[in-house]
């Protein structure tokens, strides 16, 4: 049972600032659900995510599963008749259950956090790298072995790292980045 | 001679290295030079977007200034890569805060006034003429199904030229090569993208449809110009076999490929062997 | 005595502002009913005068309705 | 020998796929006095038409059997189509095989097909025994009779009297202006309800051709289309308007106070009131049933204090009769009465759960708040106000099965209100659907979306308070999820029903109420204004639910149909009514007794009877009074009364041939 | 009903004559007066005392 009242309008106007989409305006006709790849995998589709987040329902909205499950496959926005980037909403709400620590235990937000890591050293993503610190971190090392071992023969996984010479500039890049998103939300 | 600003992408040198050859083979034999940015670095992707919006923004706008810097529009073969150095060019030069926010990101002053092209938009921007002499081996009797994937269309408010609904620059330059494409409903359909690794299940059951509908319209090959794309449905196809018990051995190829081949290219210096999913058959026919 | 079954004949008398406008609505929104009636429009039930009654009934209907 | 034309209607599919109608007119060919027939796709068309035109001409027909839709469509299209064709419009006789048989029996085309050819030999038979018939004509009564002084009926008076006619404007209550002068703002433009009505009101009160009789009501009706006599009676207003200067004395003194009902309840007005500052007239009356004059005995402070001596508590109801030619109904809606019905909202126990039309009187400046939302409890202004639709209202289980059609705008019109005037209060409305259709509706609504209010899909189940707030129990259908609102005020967005005493005007007016008590119309499409009863027309909410454009709409619709009416020096009667021979008559009276229409009088005549004349009271029929009902012709026990158009003759020629 | 009573007496079956109101609103009513009565006819004999001979 949800308990609505009290929630005033804070969350649903900061997310409506800050992805700079009329929230309130959806009118739940779906659409965005209906053409979701990953709608049937999640648990709350992508109309019920825009729904808790117009009525400030943010605990619930930050820490479910459905956020993590979009593809960023951006058919929700090409299509919503509101004009409402629902995709745009769904950054959002990631960025925001990041800082919230709500993102753990989530395998997308994992996945991003490598990919970014191996970006961040190298400047460059390291696929090999990536595709072994996952199997790793998800306990599951072997998961992927035939598809790596399919690469490798086509020599289509690179072993060494790849290096550039602003890798300083992109570390830079993080750095800045999450100094000013802290700051602007913090 | 047209000379472009290259940016191949992190795959380019990996999972994706059969793209990269024919990318590079097709666009000498149309008279592109493709000039590597120097020192470029990733886009960030999805991961980059879906963690911070500065993030998402800054990765590709060091790109788009290193090829600003060479003076040159610029070419990103990848689908994303393209959306990624698209959106954060649109989105900065609409917001003149972000543009100085963007200088203090890079350390460097930014400039985002070249176009950024996709490969298709390149190679389509050469013309039906020129591509129609090149082509000595047509593809006559090739039955493609062109898949454009989500990133190469939408947002349509981003990305502009073609229909979000039913794009035709693909099917249009692969006709043009003599090879006949299908009007199926799976076009844009999204493969699961980025989600290979997280939530493969979504995966596996988009790649399962977008097969089945090729199937369904007697493809006798996928096409594709991007190689997330490429690496669901052909390293995944196998996988999907497996979860579904189907039989699908539907030879995925990038267009460049196609094209390569139309114009006589060795397929192995298309890269055409590196595939998953076998593609000799379909090569065999056409040459 | 006739063995062949037969169908039932319903002679029905309605009024033009009542019944027979019910028997249009009944038609207008597609219902169904056995197609054993015969609808006679009188402008008023008032007007049926039990001769036409009998007379229905004489002339082999098995049942006759008079409705307002 | 008469000469039969039987023209057989496809109507498109609707015949002509169910029934081969090819073979319905041949096999019409073989009916007795069937001198032609035909079929075509849409007899109703100009071809069609065209069609009987020329086969009258070629084949010399003097009669016409139509078998195609249901006469109450198209018998005036094909009597029309007969005069062209010069013959009588009374020699058409329409068989309904398409309402009366092919709509019903799509499944049994061939029980289908007997059906039809048995309705075209009723009519067949019944074509050869018609008689040209002529209408006669009678003077109208060129004034009309408005019932209901809501924006419905004033439109309709003031338009009618614009356009040069008298007008008889009747509203029971003390002052005029309806519902609408109550409303605080009008959606979607957010006008100043009383801003617009009340202009209309003196406007009424000042048009020389209106004569306005508030606290009156209409209790009789008699005659017909063209000549009514209507019967008013004007309940005591124990106030001598002619007296009385509305200075206020009285109100000001009067030491009794009750539930003032034009602020639903949420205040007091004294025994003698006028309801309201811009009430038309601006005069008081005595509400006898709370007065101490008349509930105690004694009193009398008004009457001491009054300056004219204006106050009569002697008076009495009166009575009187005037003629019109035309009447308007207009006399609008009540609120469900939700208190009544809805025990899981607290049958109106709780204070601060109140409806619409009271967030209304909340809302208007001039309401007894002064404009302030706040909880009747307490007077404190409510943070969170939950809004709760359809109650009354597509709610079969509560007897209201039909959308009252304003709610959802109304709805988002108090939503944008308490979001403005309220800051950092919080909205929620619990909705089933949100119909917004009219014009510039959906951009209302998405405006009260975009303020801030909550739209949760689903109908509350429970409402109950807990400690000083109100708790609202429902699910969000969306999310499929129960939710709970702690609230501080809940508006019951309580539907439409007709006005208390519709019942009872219909009957006085001999009109026809639909299933859910509304007025109905001739033709839900076709005559959407008028009543069943010819002269009688409708406008407003007494035939439905409506929203203020289209009651403005209706009450000039109406108010056309009347001037059309009125236009006209004297009016066609049907020809179909009784006639009395005269020479067999024994002048028993019984036919008279029986007529619902007072239209059979006695009169002494110069009868003759063989060779003999002698002077004899018999039966004399007023054509322009008969209905054409037939009763009489039942009634008459020596059977010398029969009914044009339904003659003894056609009716049994007519059974003859349905039973063959 | 008399004349109901009066057929009765004659020996007609008085389901053999059925008074309804049904008001213009009542489609549905009318068509449940005619299914009704249809069956009901189903299980009487047809009556041949009033007929007049073919």
């Amino acid at each position: 049972m949800l308990v609505l009242s009290g929630r005033g309008q804070e969350f649903a106007n900061r997310v409506s600032l800050e992805s700079g989409q009329p929230v309130q305006q959806c009118y739940q006709c779906g659409k965005c659900t209906a053409g979701c790849p990953a709608a049937s995998f999640m648990d709350y589709a992508p109309h019920q995510v825009i729904h808790l987040v117009q009525l400030g329902l943010e605990e619930v909205v930050l820490s479910c599963r459905a956020i993590w499950v979009c593809t960023s496959c951006y058919t929700c926005t090409a299509r919503c008749p509101c004009r409402i980037e629902v995709a745009r909403i769904m950054d959002i709400l990631r960025a925001r259950a990041r800082r919230k620590g709500l993102h753990r235990g989530q395998r997308a937000a994992l996945f991003a956090d490598l990919f970014l890591d191996s970006v961040r050293r190298h400047g460059r993503l390291h696929e090999l790298e990536l595709g072994a610190r996952w199997g790793l971190s998800t306990g599951q090392p072997w998961r992927e072995a035939d598809l790596a071992a399919g690469l490798v023969a086509k020599r289509k996984l690179r072993l060494r790292p790849p290096r550039i010479k602003g890798v300083e500039e992109v570390r830079r890049i993080f750095r800045e980045a999450a100094r000013l998103e802290e700051g602007e939300h913090g | 001679m047209v000379r472009y600003a290259y940016y191949p992408g992190c795959v380019a040198e990996g999972s994706g290295r059969e793209y990269e050859m024919a990318n590079r083979a097709v666009a000498a034999r149309l008279g592109l030079e493709l000039v590597e940015i120097e020192d470029w670095n990733c886009c960030g992707a999805t991961p980059g977007h879906n963690t911070g919006h500065l993030l998402g923004l800054a990765l590709p706008a060091r790109n788009l200034a290193l090829a600003s810097g060479m003076g040159l529009d610029l070419v990103a073969p990848c689908a994303a890569c393209y959306n990624r150095l698209v959106t954060a060019q649109r989105e900065i030069a609409c917001d003149p805060e972000l543009q100085v926010l963007m200088g203090r990101l890079l350390g460097r002053d930014y400039h985002g006034d070249r176009r950024v092209l996709s490969m298709v938009e390149a190679v389509a921007a050469v013309g039906a003429e020129r591509m129609k002499a090149l082509t000595v081996r047509p593809l006559e009797g090739i039955t493609v199904a062109c898949y454009y994937g989500c990133l190469l269309v939408r947002p349509p408010a981003v990305i502009r030229g073609d229909d979000p609904e039913d794009p035709r620059l693909l099917d249009d330059l692969l006709r043009g090569v003599g090879a006949t494409t299908v009007d199926w409903a799976h076009k844009t359909e999204c493969c699961g993208a980025a989600q290979a690794l997280p939530h493969e299940e979504v995966v596996l059951s988009r790649v399962r449809r977008i097969l089945e509908a090729a199937v369904t319209f007697r493809a006798d090959c996928i096409a594709t110009a991007c190689p997330l794309c490429h690496a669901n449905l052909d390293q995944r196809q196998a996988r999907v076999n497996r979860r579904f018990g189907t039989d699908y051995r539907m030879p995925v190829l990038y267009f460049t490929q196609l094209l390569g081949l139309a114009f006589g290219l060795n397929p192995g210096e298309l890269g055409l062997g590196l595939h998953f999913v076998p593609t000799a058959e379909l090569v065999r026919r056409i040459a | 005595m006739s063995v062949t079954p037969r169908e039932p004949k319903i002679v029905a008398f309605c009024c033009n502002w009542c019944s027979y406008a019910a028997a249009d609505l009944a038609g207008i929104t597609r219902l169904r009913y056995p197609a054993v009636l015969r609808i006679l429009r009188v402008p008023c039930s008032g007007r049926v005068h039990p001769q036409l009654v009998l007379r229905a009934l004489q002339r082999g209907a098995d049942a006759v309705l008079v409705s307002g | 020998m008469r000469r039969i034309g039987v023209f057989c209607c496809w109507c498109g599919s609707n015949i002509g796929g169910v029934i081969d109608v090819p073979r319905l007119a041949m096999e019409a060919l073989n009916l007795p006095a069937v001198a032609f027939s035909t079929d075509y796709k849409y007899m109703c068309s100009e071809p069609g038409q065209e069609l009987i035109v020329r086969a009258v001409a070629e084949h010399r027909l003097d009669g016409v059997v139509v078998a195609a839709c249901s006469p109450r469509i198209h018998e005036a299209t094909f009597r029309q189509t007969l005069e062209r064709a010069g013959l009588n419009p009374y020699l058409l006789v329409m068989a309904n095989v398409r309402e009366h048989c092919t709509w019903v029996h799509p499944d049994d085309p061939e029980r289908a097909f007997a059906k039809a050819l048995a309705l075209v030999r009723g009519a067949a038979a019944k074509a050869a025994r018609t008689e040209p018939l002529a209408a006669g004509t009678l003077p109208v009564t060129r004034r009309a009779l408005v019932i209901g002084g809501g924006i419905a009926g004033i439109q309709a008076a003031l338009d009618i009297a614009d356009a040069g006619f008298e007008v008889l404007l009747v509203e029971r209550e003390p002052t005029i202006g309806g519902k609408m002068v109550l409303l605080d703002k009008t959606f979607p433009t957010l006008d100043c309800s009383a801003c617009i009505s009340t202009p209309k009101m003196v406007a009424v009160a000042q048009h020389p051709r209106i004569r306005l009789f508030t606290y009156a009501e209409v209790v009789g009706l008699k005659g017909f289309l063209g000549n009514f006599e209507v019967t008013i009676r004007q309940k005591a207003r124990s106030v001598d308007h002619g007296k009385c200067t509305g200075c206020g004395a009285c109100w000001a003194k009067c030491p009794a106070r009750v539930p003032n009902e034009y602020n639903l309840g949420l205040d007091r007005r004294k025994a003698i009131y006028v309801p309201f500052p811009q009430a038309v007239p601006n005069k008081p009356v005595i509400d006898r049933r709370h007065c101490r004059q008349f509930t105690r005995g004694r009193c009398g402070v008004c009457q001491k204090v009054c300056p004219v001596g204006a106050i009569d508590y002697a008076e009495e109801d009166r009575e009187w009769q005037e003629r019109v030619g035309a009447v308007v109904v207009a006399t609008g809606f009540d609120l469900f009465e939700w208190a009544e019905a809805y025990g899981e909202y607290g049958y109106g126990r709780y204070p601060d759960v109140i409806t619409g039309l009271q967030f209304e009187r909340l809302a208007n400046a001039a309401g007894p708040t002064g404009g302030k939302i706040v909880r009747p409890s307490d007077g404190a202004v409510p943070r969170t106000v939950v809004f709760v639709q359809c109650v009354g209202s597509r709610d079969e289980a509560k007897g209201r099965e039909y959308c009252s059609r304003v709610c959802c705008m109304y709805t988002a019109k108090h939503a944008w209100q308490v979001l403005e005037k309220i800051p950092e209060a919080e909205v929620f409305v619990f909705y089933i659907d949100v119909r917004t259709a009219g014009k510039a509706y959906e951009e209302f609504y998405v405006r009260a979306r975009r303020a801030g209010a909550h739209y949760i899909r689903g109908r509350v189940a429970r409402i109950y308070p807990e400690g000083n707030r109100l708790r609202v129990v429902g699910t969000d259908t969306l999310l499929g999820r129960p939710v709970e609102v702690p609230a501080d005020l809940v508006v019951l967005a309580t539907g439409m029903v007709p006005a208390a005493g519709s019942g009872e005007l219909a009957r006085i007016l001999g009109c026809g109420l639909d299933k859910d008590g509304f007025f109905q119309e001739a033709h839900p499409k076709l005559r959407p204004v008028e009543a069943g009863t010819a002269g009688i027309f409708l406008a407003g909410t007494c035939q439905g639910p409506k929203d203020i454009p289209d009651t403005v709409a209706q009450g000039s619709a109406a108010a056309a149909k009347v001037v059309g009416l009125l236009v006209r020096e004297e009016i066609a009667y049907e020809p179909t009514v009784a006639m009395v021979d005269q020479t067999r008559c024994t002048g028993c009276g019984k036919c008279r007794a029986v007529c619902p229409f007072k239209a059979i009088e006695l009169v002494t005549r110069q009868v003759r009877a063989g060779t003999a004349v002698a002077e004899r009271v018999v039966a004399e029929v007023n054509p322009g009074l008969c209905a054409g009902c037939g009763n009489c012709t039942v009634a008459c026990p020596s059977g010398v009364i029969d009914l044009k158009g339904f003659t003894n003759e056609q009716l049994l020629a007519e059974v003859d041939a349905l039973c063959l | 009903m008399l004349f109901q009573r009066l057929l009765d007496y004659v020996g007609v079956a008085p389901e053999r004559l059925q008074v309804r109101w049904i008001s213009g609103s009542e489609g549905q009513k009318f068509a449940a007066a005619v299914s009704e009565l249809a069956a009901r006819l189903q299980n009487l004999e047809p009556d041949e005392r009033l007929r007049d001979e073919p």
